[in-house]
């Protein structure tokens, strides 16, 4: 079985982050994936860079699924996330959760995702036609508050 | 002592490096440590205020006391999935 | 592409009803697997079976994906629902949206599940040790408002 | 004039067939079919209380009028997913 959590530099294999969470019990598995999308607000996206500070990373997404598999009773969770050079409609990151029930895991994978993108120390550059940024910095007119974490794209 | 720096996104650009090792004072915290860093890097001092700190891959406050060995980390705001 | 909804009685091809959705201004991908699970209530299950009215089902279905499609802003639903003999572990569902925006791409999957759940002319024959039951019937003690319909399992 | 039945799970066991023609009044109801169904089906009476009724593959009321060549279904509690 695949590792729970990992960081790779190569397109994301789907099956094998839902693979690590698959058990007997599990009749709901909602497998999230976030892809580079064409356009964010009024920008038309190039490409994007990821960077992540691996061993951390790892270790704050682990603890943030040991404390969802608490929270909401679901039986596993795994995510993996690319890194590197990452163009329109490649997977940035797939998130798996398998649970007795739906409402569990549906609600677990919106949580890891939102606290994904407070806590877990992965950056986003976007490339756009006219310039780059690296996305939730103070010069990024979509991060920093200027809409609400739920609304914000994966 | 000495503690091992590691810059990250737009700290890294601000920097110009991926990391480094600095001595520090025996009583150093987190604050301390920043306002070297910031010595070194001038153009850290604008992305500073947003970023947070880790050390040895927890997030650490401004008094957190550093070890000889420390990992420190400048954390940009974070923008995965 | 692959049809948006369908009814079969092979294996269900994730990755097809995946791609049913997919475009380029989507970011968010849910892709939602009911598996068959071993165990409900206090049941040993041995095996399901699973009947459609075909064109009905595929009717609803396409009808409620319109609403949702609406009600949530998300850009695509698809569904695959498998019917016939199943075994613990198989797929009986995969449903598939995307949207630009994950908040909703997870809520349009839990509101498609629940109508489908009501409304869609799909039945499930649990096979357990010791008897059968239609899930929903009158006889099924897990059924007919037992337990809120949220919390159903998939 | 004459109208498709078809039965699915319960109501498919209760009745013992998988659909039927049926001949109705000109006038009938989805309320008068159900009669004479759960007369030549005697084991439909019971789960008849919990079924919903689709004509033409929609769900239909208990007086939605028939017609010639309609296709009526009789849906037990559904139970996909």
């Amino acid at each position: 079985m695949a590792d729970a959590f990992a960081i790779t530099t190569e397109a994301i294999d789907a099956d094998a982050v839902r693979a690590a969470v698959l058990g007997p019990e599990s009749g709901a598995v909602v497998v999230f994936h976030g892809t580079v999308r064409e356009r964010t607000l009024d920008r038309r996206v190039t490409y994007l860079e990821y960077e992540a500070y691996e061993p951390m990373a790892l270790k704050a997404m682990t603890a943030i699924a040991d404390d969802l598999v608490r929270e909401h009773g679901v039986a596993a969770i795994a995510c993996t996330h690319r890194v590197g050079r990452l163009d329109i409609g490649d997977d940035a990151m797939v998130v798996a959760v398998a649970s007795p029930h739906r409402a569990a895991a549906l609600a677990a994978t919106a949580d890891f995702i939102a606290r994904l993108k407070q806590d877990v120390p992965i950056w986003k550059k976007e490339h756009f036609v006219g310039g780059a940024i690296w996305i939730g910095s103070p010069e990024d007119p979509q991060g920093e508050g200027s809409r609400p974490p739920e609304e914000a794209g994966a | 002592m000495e503690v091992e720096i590691r810059y990250f996104a737009a700290a890294r650009e601000a920097a110009g490096i991926e990391g480094e090792t600095v001595a520090v004072g025996d009583d150093s915290d987190v604050a301390a440590l920043l306002t070297t860093l910031c010595r070194r890097h001038p153009d850290l001092v604008g992305p500073a205020a947003s970023m947070r700190i880790a050390v040895d891959e927890d997030f650490a406050d401004t008094d957190t006391p550093l070890h000889a060995g420390a990992v420190v980390a400048l954390i940009p705001p974070v923008g995965g999935g």
